[in-house]
């Protein structure tokens, strides 16, 4: 970072979206990541998305835990509320907010750490539970914040800066987002904007639990040779799976594939995905052959991004709740509270 | 000599879990309270499913006597397991009710006793081929029996099972049935009533008999909670069941029949807390249930909900400590725990209620204070409280009093609002303004964190910001203390220069103790707290005393701790008087504990007079 | 006037963090140890790893002042970003030492002090082509010419260097040319040395210049632990980093080159006493460390370990709370979670020591205290103990003291025993036996729990072993009282009447407190406290003072509660004088609140003297 | 359970074993578990596998979280020393105490709510660790002991007593161990002892990580009609899909399967496990295989019980920390304490 404050003159000519806002309007406050951090690539394609998605940025909830990844909601979407919770919890808080109003906009952001470590347990069970959200772990194998500790995504064999090895097995949140129900998992790669944008745009388009797991290289402490999150690294063993577009009403198809290599999801608000299979016949709907994909690749030493599983039929916990419409923020006290009449039914049913 | 007694005696049934005994004790003592005389049931049961032993026991007071007193004036013995320890408990002149289907050994326990054998088992075999219904209809029958027995209108009984049973006739046929096999052998058999009996009364008046966390979880409703976010746990689960239950009720759109409430079993009770900051955050009024051991893994999560300053209300349902402890028994254990939960610099507001009545109470004001406060509160009850039924005034609801959102800033007032800054003390009671989510599009948006900011929200790592902050929270905290409820004094007869001070679940033993007590001629002032910070009144009283008693449920005065804590007062000042084996206080042991300390001459009568 | 002071100064260093400034200005610190003039160097750092303000400042103190004493006498501005906060510090009449490679703006800050400007950006762009080497080296340059300014050996700078780049022959030239680049550059073109100088001294002696955390891991080391499970957490991590390093060292097995320990970073705090409560009842030392929301997560195992009676032992590593709070900041602010840890009643032990020395230890003697007393001990670091660097006395180790074991049952005590019962108190002293898993074949097997259970650890609810247990445990925590350290006591050297009791890294500052305070006539007695359960002895301290102030690094006094709870004493006996901002303490801050709450002619004549 | 004592007297023609110990021997208190509770039948399964391998009962530690099928290790092994801890957090113990003593045999109980609700995380990372112990889930869809409430192994739509419908995703235990690698996995059930047996002693002659997940339905909250953990369900869906023997060098070959029906696994001990492969064509040793397999079994509704997945050369927590042979509580002093003169060392290195 540079402490030098960003200048408030803004180009008359610079691209507005169609609520009228222009990218500055995602922007968040200054960042204090080390320079060149992969986590600021990732806010930087998480306010690319939503001002190409033309979200209203007073209506998006952006919630993280602790780390230097859960610190990034500080530097973008500066016109949201946010809420750095506590390491390893945005999950359970983040479904709270969600239960108080359902209309909000949820992201939550988090790191490995934060996520495959301590946060394992409220990782799952959010998944399984469907909560409407886009969750973005910045994943960079080690805990940034604490100065370079393995976390539990560091691939056994991988070396620390310090050139001692990780010896667990390693978590694949993407896998594991999958089995535990997400309905929307897919991988990407800090330094991969091309790929990284329209994922995001399309997790917001999903409603139900969509995970993305971006890696993200820390450059102070997991950048090194032997690291296998290093840039070098992921940049020579990515494999992407595939390649999307989303195309909202707003938006024109912009690469057209052949028959074979397409698949057309239709989302629940009437956009499109549309995916170009880079991977033959993976079908992003099938919860057998993405497993199948991932030991196949992980097998090989390669890192499948893309998007890897997509079920748009999945029910969010709303559904499962069987909540009303209306934000339960929001309801009155006329609504939510039975008064004195009823409570006289009651006390004659406790004679 | 057998006892007399009319309206006043304790009645014991000693069960086997997972027998079904619980329904027809219920039966039994609901039936008592109305032919209109008050009742105390309470209910001793394993932390197991079935098969280990389980005590039922109701107080029949006409005076209203509604704590535990202790003692056993009749035993119903359906534990053979447990037969000669539960014998031994009962009273000198007592009655013994057992089944002598097999002969009892030895034979003759005790001479001091009435016994009284029916043959239960031989009956049911008799009556019943369904080996189930054998076991079931066997504590029917003997309620029918003690009808008899202790001169119990039968016909109330019949009139209670067939609301009971309303709509499900073959089973209403049934209990009635077993009812009255039972009766009948008994009226047959034995000189009935025994010298222990029951007569109408109208003692009971227009209360009613609830359990604590029934009371909970419909205040809750009551307040206003739309998101409960929990995890099962002895004994605070039936409070979150009686929220839902209600919500189930009241809280259905009767338009589209979807609910106005989310309730979510949490994977633990860190998911549970946080599920409730997050939504509290989010502008609902939301609630966790628990007990000790999720208050100790709720602990990063309140010290979060205090310092981030989110409005979050928890019921504690306290049960005996430490660790897994004793799941099924009682105690006034985590006040501590509560108080200054997490660590740094915390204190918290807890909320004292004494039983049902002022659960329901304070349940609905929970979520006031802690929407005006923007920090948590909890709630304390404990296993008596939650788990017991109680007799109590009729629930009341004031519908003219409008819900205390605190310091909410909508849409329009930002539209007026010059300069928002989420922790700046605008009114000078420490209390800040808060925005809602998606309120504006362009105004009021802030950061929430658990780390040091300033006045606006802004993280940083300066003292000065982070000083005012801590200071301001003080100040907020003394708001507190000013709107908590007060404690509740009751004055001797006459003068007297000794206190008593109490809170929670004491307060029916301690009623009894201090009219037992002026019965021996000690006058005893007592004060019942009902919150904390603590009210200053309690300082007034302590130093208007020269010898104050602190009677508490737990081994290590933690109330007297936090008397000296909050109120610089003098430990030297007050005596502790402690009970803590987990069953209920009573009334006997606060005098001779209280009249074991106070100067020798009057102290050696009270001893004498009730032990 | 420019200060005119020979080893007694504070220079600050203001830096931006991840610049590789710290090694640089731990080399300018030891270099003036080396010189025989006792330091203590100071790390003021942010909450994030590259880009922010950081500062580094030396106390120089030929008295051996080493606690933090305020203001800087010579500022090393380095941060454009801060320079003109950083400015403002400087003491009337200091120094500033500044890249002038930019213009300063306003170009004459402040008209009272000394300004020195360098182009060190300059200096670096001619001497170096890579942009990284420019930066590093331009923290040599400075130390160099800070030689030359404060008359700092350069030949010692140069042994030092010499000795950290020993092999590195490359590294040590460069830093060496460094180092004269700056120095030569200074001593042409500045009058040297300032008024500000250091001089060579025997101040030192066998002192050794030391972290509290490399303090806690060797001690750990030296006290037998072989099970660390633990989680990263600021500022404990170097904590556990320095157990890891040193068993690297000496716990390595020489014939097969495997691991005499085993070091376990779990996947979050919970697991990580987990682990320790585990190995713990196996039969193996162990430890966790943490920091303040650590504690929070574990309480429900401090609970477990408490009760079950579990060896464990805790490195709380302090920083400013609540919640995520100031992760880089010190504060002694968790007595309370830690004395009170976890839900129902539970007291522990916590050890308090004052820096490095007694950390290493207390850190041995913690293991002995937790197998004695088969309890949680908690040992109370802080993060200016832990983080910084204290001149202490050489460790020392008495290679004739055998490890206490506490009681346990090898497999030919239980082939003697008669009837092994875990939790009889044999002795009397609360404290039961214990046994290894395996141990023997037939006997010893028992069962661990968290609930109650009787002296057999059969599994019971009755009320009567549940109390006879919990009243064990009250035996046992007085026997703890008795086995730990004892507070230390400097007396005045007249009589007074003042007391001052304090602990743990506020020592320092309160040594020199109270000279400055003799030497303004006020004659205090200062209490260390250094274990809880606290002795007695602070008691009868408190009583024979007709005031006493309690000093604390925490907004909510909280030692002051333990007092009042744990020995009866009256608060209103105890003057709290709290600091809480999260920098160091400073004895300037002791004076003025202490003399300020003294009779008016006293304070008046302080105040004025050290303000 | 009845309150009636079990007669002491013992048959003289009782079996015994290689140590010379009766069955009684590896008995433990008598259970206070609801009668007919699949529970007390995986207790009676473990008593009779470690008779059957002769283990020395004072040699297994027997450590459980909170919950009903906590609560079994005091009614199994009663000269084992045992440890009843806190709910969910059995597996970060166990670790401590396998750390403490790797000579022990280490012997953990859990529950469903347990282990797969409030003790996600510590199962998950107790497996990617490679804890050597027997890990085993006494798995009944509900919290028996807070009374019946869904645990997050119900499957979507089971019914509770109550009759309200589970409606988060199910967590497969099986799957995730696996994906977390754990080296041997299994599933059985609690009314099938011929499968469980063998599978709890193969459990035990596995170094590393070994789970076995037992369906054990709870005959009073979660044996009715429309659960899918009733016996009736389990008897109807389960599917074995191959079925062992374990082979000591004590005991002999006891089925002799056709040659391509059987796989033979070398366990490090020396032991062998063999395999009759009821689906033909699973290659325990393969995690792809696995994950296919439960996958299609799922989609079928089916409960695949059996060895599901075994990797013999998996490296336990112990090897990967690279510790001492020795137990680590039984080293002295004189190999623990570097003593004074090192410490001379240390001080002047820090002058
Ligand atoms: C309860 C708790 N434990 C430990 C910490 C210390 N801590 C802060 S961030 C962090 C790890 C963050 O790692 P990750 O989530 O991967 O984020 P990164 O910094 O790598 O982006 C830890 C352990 C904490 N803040 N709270
Ligand atoms: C921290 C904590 N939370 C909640 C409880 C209450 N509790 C006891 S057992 C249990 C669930 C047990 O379920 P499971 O593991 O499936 O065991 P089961 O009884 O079904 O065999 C719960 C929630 C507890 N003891 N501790
Ligand atoms: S330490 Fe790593 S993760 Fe943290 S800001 Fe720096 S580069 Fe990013
Ligand atoms: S409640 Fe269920 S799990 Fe618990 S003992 Fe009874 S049958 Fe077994
Ligand atoms: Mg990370
Ligand atoms: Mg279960």
């Amino acid at each position: 970072m540079s402490y030098l404050a960003k200048p408030k003159f803004q180009h008359p000519s610079l691209e507005v979206n169609a609520l009228g806002f222009t990218h500055r309007d995602y922007e968040g406050s200054m960042s204090t990541l080390c320079a060149g951090c992969g986590h600021d690539s990732i806010s930087a394609a998480i306010v690319r998305a939503c001002f190409e998605l033309s979200l209203p940025p007073h209506r998006i909830a952006k919630l993280s835990g602790i780390g230097c990844s859960s610190k990034t909601p500080t530097y973008m979407l500066g016109q949201s509320h946010g809420f750095n919770s506590v390491h390893g919890r945005m999950p359970s808080v983040l479904t709270g907010a969600n239960l108080a109003n359902r209309d909000l906009i949820y992201l939550g952001v988090s790191g490995d750490g934060d996520t495959a470590s301590i946060g394992l347990g409220q990782f799952a069970h959010a998944m399984r539970r469907g909560v409407n959200m886009v969750y973005i772990v910045e994943n960079n194998g080690v805990y940034g914040l604490t100065k370079g500790q393995f976390s539990a995504t560091a691939d056994r064999g991988s070396k620390s800066k310090k050139g001692v090895d990780a010896t667990d097995e390693p978590i694949d949140l993407v896998a594991l987002a999958i089995q535990l129900g997400a309905s929307f998992v897919a991988r990407s790669f800090s330094g991969d904007k091309a790929q990284l944008v329209p994922l995001i745009k399309a997790a917001f388009e999903h409603r139900g639990a969509a995970f993305i797991d971006v890696i993200s290289p820390c450059v102070t402490f997991n950048n090194h040779a032997g690291s296998t999150k290093s840039f070098d690294y992921v940049r020579e063993h990515n494999i992407a799976v595939n390649a999307l577009d989303v195309i909202t009403g707003r938006s024109t198809i912009e690469v057209d594939y052949a028959e074979g290599d397409r698949q057309d999801v239709l989302m629940h608000d009437g956009s499109t995905i549309r995916l170009h299979k880079l991977e033959a016949g993976l079908d992003v709907s099938d919860r057998s052959a993405a497993f199948g994909m991932l030991e196949r690749h992980r097998f090989a030493g390669e890192i499948a991004t893309g998007l890897v599983y997509l079920n748009e039929g999945a029910r969010e916990l709303h559904e499962s709740l069987d909540t009303t419409h209306r934000p339960l923020n929001e309801l009155g006290q006329e609504v939510l509270c039975p008064g004195s009449k009823a409570l006289q039914a009651i006390n004659a049913s406790l004679r | 000599m057998p006892i007399h007694a009319v309206n006043d005696f304790v009645i014991r049934f000693a069960n086997v879990n997972g027998s079904g005994s619980a329904s027809a004790n219920l039966l039994f003592a609901r039936s008592i309270m109305r032919m209109g005389v008050p009742i105390a049931p309470r209910n001793i049961f394993p932390s197991n499913i079935q098969g280990l032993p389980t005590w039922y026991e109701v107080r029949v007071s006409e005076k209203g006597r509604l704590g535990a007193r202790g003692g056993a004036d009749i035993l119903v013995a359906m534990n053979p397991q447990t037969f000669m320890q539960d014998i031994a408990a009962i009273e000198p002149g007592g009655y013994l009710f057992y089944d002598s289907t097999r002969p009892m050994a030895p034979s003759a326990p005790r001479d001091d006793i009435t016994v009284i054998g029916m043959p239960l088992t031989e009956i049911c075999a008799a009556e019943y081929n369904d080996p189930r219904q054998r076991q079931l209809y066997k504590n029917i029958i003997y309620v029918g029996a003690l009808a008899a027995l202790l001169d119990i209108d039968v016909v109330v009984m019949e009139t209670l099972a067939a609301e009971t049973f309303k709509g499900k006739e073959r089973l209403l046929d049934a209990n009635r049935r077993a009812l009255h096999i039972g009766y009948d052998h008994a009226k047959a058999r034995f000189d009935c009533p025994l010298g222990i009996r029951v007569r109408r009364s109208d003692a009971v008046g227009d209360r009613i008999l609830v359990e604590g966390n029934f009371a909970a979880g419909l205040g809750a409703v009551y307040g206003g909670a739309t998101v409960c976010g929990w995890y099962p746990i002895t004994p605070s689960t039936s409070l979150a069941e009686a929220f839902e239950r209600n919500c189930a009720r009241f809280r259905i759109d009767p338009a589209t029949g979807k609910k106005n409430y989310a309730f979510v079993q949490a994977e633990d009770e860190i998911a549970a807390i946080g599920i409730v900051v997050g939504a509290g955050w989010n502008g609902a009024r939301a609630f966790t249930t628990t007990s000790g051991p999720g208050i100790s893994l709720m602990q990063e999560f309140f010290g979060l909900a205090y310092f981030a300053e989110v409005p979050v209300v928890v019921f504690d349902v306290q049960r005996g400590g430490p660790s897994t402890g004793m799941p099924t028994r009682t105690q006034q254990s985590d006040l501590l725990s509560c108080a200054f939960a997490s660590h740094g610099d915390t204190k918290h507001v807890l909320l004292m209620p004494d039983g049902p009545g002022e659960v329901f109470e304070f349940s609905g004001s929970a979520f006031d204070f802690a929407e005006r406060l923007q920090t948590p509160v909890f709630v304390m009850l404990d296993l008596d409280i939650g788990m017991n039924s109680h007799l109590t005034a009729p629930f009341r609801w004031d519908d003219s009093r409008p819900y205390d959102r605190g310091k909410v800033l909508s849409h329009d007032d930002l539209e007026r609002a010059g300069n928002f800054g989420r922790y700046n003390d605008v009114d000078g009671d420490g209390v800040p303004y808060r925005t809602m989510p998606g309120a504006h599009p362009t105004r009021g948006a802030y950061f929430t964190r658990g780390t040091s900011r300033d006045r606006f929200a802004r993280y940083t790592e300066d003292a000065t910001p982070y000083v005012d902050n801590m200071e301001r929270l003080l100040r907020k905290f003394e708001t507190a203390r000013s709107l908590l409820p007060r404690p509740i004094l009751r004055k001797a007869a006459r003068p007297t220069r000794v206190g008593v001070i109490h809170y929670g679940s004491t307060a029916a033993a301690m009623d009894e103790a201090v009219d037992l007590l002026a019965a021996n001629g000690v006058d005893v002032d007592a004060l019942r707290i009902r919150a904390f910070p603590l009210s200053r009144e309690i300082a007034d009283f302590v130093q208007s005393h020269d010898q104050v008693f602190v009677v508490e449920q737990n081994r290590d005065a933690q109330m007297r701790t936090l008397m000296t804590a909050d109120l610089g007062l003098d430990p030297a000042r007050l005596t502790s008087i402690l009970h803590y084996g987990g069953m209920s206080i009573t009334a006997r042991y606060i005098v001779r504990e209280i009249s074991g300390r106070l100067p020798k001459p009057v102290a050696k009568k009270t001893v004498e007079a009730v032990s």
